[in-house]
């Protein structure tokens, strides 16, 4: 029922929501997260990314996260997927897509799995720019939002 | 640079394997150092890298690094044991 | 920046998706909402569905809705497509896409618009079961979410 | 079954015209109901269309009616004036 991947490749938005729609009767609410690279961090402009990932950990993480999201609401199908490697401007980096009979459940849990991946999902990300490649620096807004969750 | 943290299990011999990843990797120069017949906690394989290679204090003494023992997030206490394998990294800053 | 539409024939997740995020350079958070039609509600076992309108009204207060929702988080684009007419089991409703240099305030407009549109836009919903035609109940939680938004 | 609620602007002539959607319009037969020289509140209306066709009646004092003028949520106290569009419907169950 979950499908999560750390992949180098590009992603379809189109494919991941045909997937978690395909025969699911049961679920009337289908709610989806797509995070991309933006072209200003910090002030200078970025050219591009690079994202380094910790292979067998960071899926694990992804695995437990997920994991949790299915104990806190019913959810129907969960797919996260997730890039790594060289990105450009605008690319996309995270697809999470979740589908359950709930709304507010859909909602909440697709929320909540982009909120725990932002703080522990083992992920660095190096932007490049006119200035230099620089590793880009944990923002404590992420961890603000983690302490809704309890 | 050495080679970078792999896909496979980790290593059940009387060694204990050490990844670093991301800024912390460039700082040391290196993604992974193995050693053998280690004994102590995290806290105390930072101190003792430390001591080992002094241009590495620095940079394991930083106040946000995370560390896990065999792919879960450990404490400074988290014990090592023969086989495990351990990673030191900066905050993640992924999605 | 917003797109409203409410149209009788079937939408494309992709298409959407694509117009929310084309030469968009700005926003990094892109949320989306899909809402289907469940085979079964309270209990009977659903065919298909009939969705009525206030030609002129209904458009208006979507555009209100979207309208406060920008007026609440910093958005980028805002897409809103809810069909009307007969509808089959596993067909899409409605369509609610957001983005926003934010992940936080792209999550929240989403959820907020959808919490709105339940509960104030004129549709009305008629399904076909093997037991007839009922016209859908307003449902309570739907009332008790929106209290949550002041 | 009368003319469906147009996508046009309001009316502006002498008269109102006055709207039933969904269940409340399957109930009353009709969709659209027009009224010269009407003044009043949208609860007074709700009364008096009561009186006129005493079918309509039951349908029109539900409790969970609500009532929309000129294309904006009314209240029961809410004037009506020449030329107004008025529509009365059940909750909505959009989405």
């Amino acid at each position: 029922m979950d499908f999560i991947e750390v992949r180098k490749g590009a992603f379809s938005v189109a494919e991941e929501f045909a997937a978690l729609r395909r025969e699911n009767r049961g679920d009337g609410a289908c709610v989806m997260f797509v995070g991309s690279v933006r072209d200003f961090n910090a002030g200078a402009a970025v050219r591009g990314l690079k994202l380094e990932h910790y292979p067998g950990m960071t899926e694990k993480s992804l695995q437990d996260i997920t994991a949790d999201a299915r104990a806190h609401w019913p959810l129907g199908r969960v797919r996260l997927l997730h890039r790594v490697g060289p990105l450009a401007l605008q690319d996309d980096i995270v697809f999470v897509g979740v589908t359950s009979p709930h709304r507010q459940a859909a909602f909440a849990a697709c929320q909540y799995i982009m909120d725990r991946l932002k703080t522990e999902a083992p992920f660095w990300k190096q932007e490049s720019s006119e200035t230099g490649d620089r590793w880009v620096a944990a923002r404590e807004i992420d961890k603000r939002e983690m302490e809704k969750w309890g | 640079m050495a080679v970078s943290g792999g896909i496979g299990a980790p290593e059940v011999s009387g060694m204990i394997k050490i990844l670093f990843f991301a800024s912390l990797r460039e700082q040391l120069g290196t993604a992974e150092y193995k050693l053998e017949n280690y004994s102590g906690s995290v806290s105390e394989l930072r101190t003792y890298l430390g001591e080992q290679f002094p241009d590495w204090q620095a940079p394991l003494q930083a106040a946000d690094l995370q560390a896990a023992v065999n792919r879960e997030m450990a404490l400074a206490s988290t014990r090592i044991a023969d086989g495990d394998e351990v990673a030191f990294f900066p905050p993640v800053t992924g999605g």
